[in-house]
């Protein structure tokens, strides 16, 4: 007995090729090096009014980093995580996306939010704690910062997704850093992106940490852009402390969504000059001397330098910068002289677009217990 | 989950004919998918193997090639992706509708659940909305294989800014879906994987309303006791029931339709009327939705009970594999059992109570 | 838990000077790691930034330095792998201590936790067992933005598989996280964050010992009525019985220390006592822990009550952000509360019982 | 006002390198067509007693796919998946392991368990259903089959890791299929192996399908192993119908992580013949011509063919491993005779090492409940 036919097997089958449609997966590698643009002469083919343009974004970022940060060590936030030495990445993410676009930012980048056009106090909300989130996401078109860590990737491509079905011409940059991409959320969501061909792309801040873990613990990747071999979608490389170079590789990745070319995956190389969070010691797991060595290559230094050296900016023009980001952080510290008063009654108002008749009961008894406080002080105060 | 309106129909498709016929669940929960496919060109259903196969269960047969595979689409094999997607779309302004493969295979999927899909509402002050449904063939009794029979309601039971559905009849099945489908907010919808074939008279062109969610039906009326349960384990209450008269009780029972909402009121009354209860339900009766139930009567109705709540429910183990599941799961004797259990001689306060916590 | 015996102890390490000293509970978890990562070289810590920065919240502080990179080890970010790995690692040998950052982190990391963690002995027929403790700083009460505050005890508590404790002393957080890490069984351990910082004259050098888990411990003897409680609400519930002797009520407090298991002879013993009980948590209160310690009791005590278990939980509602959680926490207000609705009259029989499902 | 020390920027700062170490990520990426070594002069090297082996094994393994799903169509299994067409497959991913080394299936992998020594009727305890787990996982070292797909790669890796730290020789051989690397564990778990440079072979079974979803829904990806690249380590690409490619390949793998270079991730493209399982109808979701085409490539017929071509088979040796096969089978069969009845008091013997106090009672509940059934069957039968 045999198991097989033999007459089923021709003579040549063995030989016969595999199905699978084999192009060339080395396309789809990142540059071996970080793209840079700045003191190189691409440089000057670019716009001198966006130039200038990215520089106040810069120039004013780091001096919310330094205002925001000043806030939280005032108890005025509950927490701050700076985004101090990543200027040039968030300024880029924002800038390259036009009106109808998305950004879905990480709970760090409250930068890119406001660079969007979101209200600085309203981008802060969460860190001041008085409510989860603050501003209205479809007003300019910015997701909720998301907590916890890349989870925001798949509804940044169910979104992209979505706005293809609809026939509409949106664009989604969706942001993670590099200890985000180690979390199976990432993973899936460069997956469903490519097999959709949705219109996303995905900006990999790779700052050098994860809180204190730092990337080799992380990967053993040669760079985060090279994962997007694995998904079928081309990976991109670049010198995440040159606005330019970022700008221009998040701009074509854009154009290439836009285009219907689908999902690109950028890592952007950069380095979180403060802790992690005001509250953060980094002392205990990096070497501060690795910290003076990126200060010499800070995003806004380099930009301000490299546009002198252009001849795009003087010492009027920076001056001026200096003042309008002066203006910026005064007017924040303003609104922060009064700390918010949240009403405890809307703990209530939108756990369901209808209260249940539990959460009516609980209303009940929170006004009560506010009502017998109020009288309480009344009587106190007489 | 109203959307404001306290009843929400779905009105019989224009031309259809009326009178019903034999349906499984399974086609009354595809009519439902159908129809709302039909009537809302922002609803998209997504999942595992939901297009050309039709589901592993069905309940998709037929909508891909009806509607494409753009409004009932094969996803990648990634619950959390999944549900992440879908999250995003319904940011978008789509009603995604989700099926999870089983109850096992939407833990995946307990971050982007628990994390965001209950509150993106809550987190915007009501900006951001999520009209999204989650289908999850839900509960044991089909002699499945590991991580095939999981009951999971309680988990979510606990998650506020969730909606908690779990239909136990056809009309339900079908109402109480498009409902799901029609709310501004996510809901987990529990299909009962054991009534999938059940059949019944019924027909979605027939005119019949079902109750919102959030309203329990009283299935019998009776005097002597209450049971409470939902979904899969009515029919069996229903059969208890039928077997109590034998014994000279007459029992009352509750469907609650929905867990969140909650129907206090229903349930109260019921219990109320009669004096004694018992919760029954398939998953493991420890911190299941059955204490929950319990508690809160308890709390409400202490001076009308003339006996503790009882509940009568799954093992607390994991679920058993085919061959034992029948020991694991509810029985009309274990309920049977429980009722007798309810003190029916009166006097016997400060004696030692004897409950086996089922 | 115990492995068999029914007190676990831990004796003082040789040369350690004796006495006790104002430690918090953070330094006494340190102090449990580090004597069981050098008196049982199988253990091995995992998790994110346990390594050089000692975790977020210090609890592995110093323990990379001292015993190496491989027995701290600081894993990729990702939970799900965090805790699978370790699966594997229990499985070859070791006993792995995972930390999981916050409660809401843990969430990725669901279906291994129900799925592989909880099911593992039994699906072996205890062939293969997981010696895995999966750490949890618990709760909220410390000013935290979303997602940092969560308590998810009722999930754990409700999957058969898992060990459940959560302390509320110093001596309890060395004393049981040492049984914890000496268990054959997997076990959540949840940390209450609130108290990482709370000072007590402790030292693991004293010989104090410590009941295993599953004991309940009576905290404070009462005759008025009976608060039940564990973790960050002991401190909360001794201060209510504190104040409650003022308005003339001596409350008994018990702290059950494990959810699982659960001691229901303590529990059932302190309320029968008093014939009152309150259950007293932080997660919301809907389908909650409190639930089934209320249904549960009341199924074993009914009789001895003289009025309904009341719970007193968080609402039903996402956690609030850090300028509103004061509003959503138990208070001794809202406990004493409670307890003034325990029905101190005793001919209301037939009357509506007004309880706000708190 | 200026933010910024000029001082601190020396003038090379924009041009300096990135201190990212960037080798090649090309050297990581798969061969372009799946390797294939029956029909080459390379099948000439192989020694005979392995062919034969491999052949004995392959052609019981088909014979086993069969017996197994008639199990299953008569009701005796509650369900099987069967490997009919991946039997190349299954029988060289246990054959490349040692002794001491461990496999990790998924649960469509009984056939690779049995090949390292399972017995067949505790393979498929969960598939008859009794219990949901038979054999000893330490007996011949193979954990238990996964049900939740991709799940067991973690483990696989974290038990790799642990032997490492003990000390041991171990290799890990981890399972997946096509479906399964798109879940989020399947990402977590080759990059934990990654960085930890673990003892792990990932073999991915691409064999057309999840279910009824084709490849071409799953990934955009060129082949599964280029997503080797994204975590630094190799992939490799074979033909999985080709039981000596699949042996070499995996062989190499095996090597590599036991001399410490860490994990290699392997897709062998392969074809699922049946259905997915017995109670699956592969007719709503491919055409069946294309089983035909897949059918000419059978992995059974391919060896046998070769084999005999290169002298090393004759219709004698075909005869004999057919006759094993079929003793095989019988023994099976008989074993199924008769249906087991498992004792309902076990429900509660492992869920912990010691019985809770709540267990106890449930058990006490059970236990006079079937006393009171024994007992109205003993009255019965008066
Ligand atoms: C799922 C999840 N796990 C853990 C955390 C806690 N956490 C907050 S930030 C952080 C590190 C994030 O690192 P990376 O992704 O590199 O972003 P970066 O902070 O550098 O911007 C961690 C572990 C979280 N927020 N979410
Ligand atoms: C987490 C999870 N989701 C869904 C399922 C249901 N399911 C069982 S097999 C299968 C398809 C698996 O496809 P693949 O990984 O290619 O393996 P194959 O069946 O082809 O061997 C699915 C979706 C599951 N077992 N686990
Ligand atoms: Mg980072
Ligand atoms: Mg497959």
């Amino acid at each position: 007995m045999t198991l097989l036919t033999h007459d089923s097997c021709p003579p040549g089958a063995v030989r016969e090729p595999l199905d699978v449609p084999r192009s060339d997966p080395r396309s789809l590698l990142p540059e071996r090096e970080p793209l840079r643009v700045l003191g190189t002469p691409a440089a000057a083919e670019y716009d001198v009014d966006l130039l200038r343009a990215l520089f106040q974004e810069v120039f004013t970022g780091r001096r919310y980093n330094l205002q925001a940060t000043a806030l939280a060590k005032q108890g005025r936030l509950a927490v701050y995580p700076a985004t101090t030495g990543q200027e040039a990445c968030e300024v880029a993410a924002a800038a390259v996306l036009s009106t109808q676009d998305w950004l879905f930012p990480t709970y760090r980048d409250t930068l890119a939010a406001i660079v969007r056009g979101v209200d600085p106090v309203e981008a802060l909300t969460v860190m001041r704690g008085d409510w989860h989130h603050g501003y209205d996401p479809y007003e300019h078109r910015v997701a909720p910062l998301s907590t916890p860590l890349a989870t925001q990737l798949p509804h940044a491509v169910g979104f992209a997704r979505a706005a293809r079905l609809k026939g509409e011409d949106t664009v989604v940059l969706a942001m993670v850093g590099d200890g985000g991409t180690s979390e199976g959320d990432f993973h899936e969501a460069v997956n469903f992106a490519a097999v959709w061909k949705a219109p996303v792309v995905f900006l990999v801040q790779n700052n050098g940490f994860a809180i204190s873990v730092p990337l080799a613990k992380q990967t053993a990747a040669l760079s985060l852009a090279d994962k997007a071999v694995g998904f079928g979608v081309p990976g991109r490389l670049v010198d995440g402390n040159d606005v330019l170079a970022v700008h221009q590789v998040l701009d074509e990745a854009v154009s290439r969504a836009r285009d219907g070319g689908g999902p690109t995956l950028v890592e952007a190389v950069t380095y979180r000059l403060d802790p992690h969070t005001n509250s953060d010691d980094d002392s205990r797991y990096r070497d501060l001397s690795e910290v003076e060595q990126w200060r010499r290559r800070d995003p806004v230094l380099v930009l301000e330098r490299s546009l002198r050296g252009m001849g795009v900016l003087d010492d009027d023009a920076v001056e001026q910068a200096a003042r309008s980001a002066e203006e910026f952080a005064a007017n924040l510290r303003k609104r922060y002289n009064h700390a918010p008063s949240p009403d405890p009654m809307t703990l209530f108002s939108h756990v369901y677009a209808e209260k249940t008749p539990q959460l009516r009961e609980q209303e009940a008894m929170l006004r009560a217990e506010l009502r017998a406080e109020a009288q309480a002080e009344g009587n106190e105060q007489q | 989950m109203t959307n404001g309106a306290t009843t929400v129909t779905f009105s019989a498709p224009a031309g259809a004919s009326p009178g019903q016929r034999s349906t499984t669940m399974a086609q009354a929960l595809n009519a439902a998918l159908r129809d709302a496919l039909r009537d809302d060109p922002t609803v998209h259903i997504m999942g595992e193997d939901v297009g050309a196969l039709g589901g592993v269960f069905r309940i998709t047969d037929g909508l891909a090639a009806e509607f494409g595979s753009d409004r009932c689409a094969d996803t990648p094999l990634a619950e959390a992706g999944i549900l992440g997607t879908a999250v995003g779309m319904a940011m978008n302004g789509l009603r995604p509708v989700v099926e999870m493969q089983f109850d096992s295979f939407a833990y995946p999927a307990f971050e982007q659940l628990v994390s965001h899909v209950a509150r993106m509402r809550n987190r915007t002050q009501g900006r951001m909305t999520l009209p999204l449904t989650i289908r999850i063939p839900y509960g044991g009794g089909i002699g499945a294989v590991e991580h095939h029979s999981d009951s999971s309601e309680a988990y979510y039971m606990h998650t506020p800014g969730l909606h908690l559905v779990c239909p136990a009849t056809h009309a339900d099945a079908y109402g109480l879906l498009r409902q799901s489908i029609a709310s501004d907010d996510p809901v987990v919808f529990l299909e009962p994987k054991r009534l999938y074939w059940s059949k019944d008279q019924w027909s979605s062109d027939s005119s019949e309303q079902v109750d919102p969610a959030g309203v329990a039906a009283v299935r019998r009326r009776g005097t002597s006791a209450t049971l409470i349960t939902y979904g899969p384990s009515l029919p069996l209450c229903m059969a208890a029931a039928e077997a109590a008269v034998e014994e000279g009780w007459q029992l009352e029972v509750v469907d609650l339709r929905s867990l969140v909402p909650f129907d206090d009121e229903t349930v109260c009354a019921a219990v109320r009327r009669t004096g004694r209860a018992v919760v029954v339900h398939e998953s493991a009766g420890f911190a299941g939705a059955g204490a929950e139930i319990a508690a809160r009567i308890t709390e409400r109705c202490f001076h009308h009970l003339e006996a503790p709540i009882l509940r009568v429910a799954g093992l607390d183990i994991p679920y058993p594999p085919p061959m034992l599941e029948g020991r694991h799961l509810p029985s009309v004797d274990r309920i049977l059992d429980a009722v007798a259990r309810l003190q029916w001689e009166t006097d016997i306060r400060g004696g030692e109570v004897h409950v086996a916590g089922l």
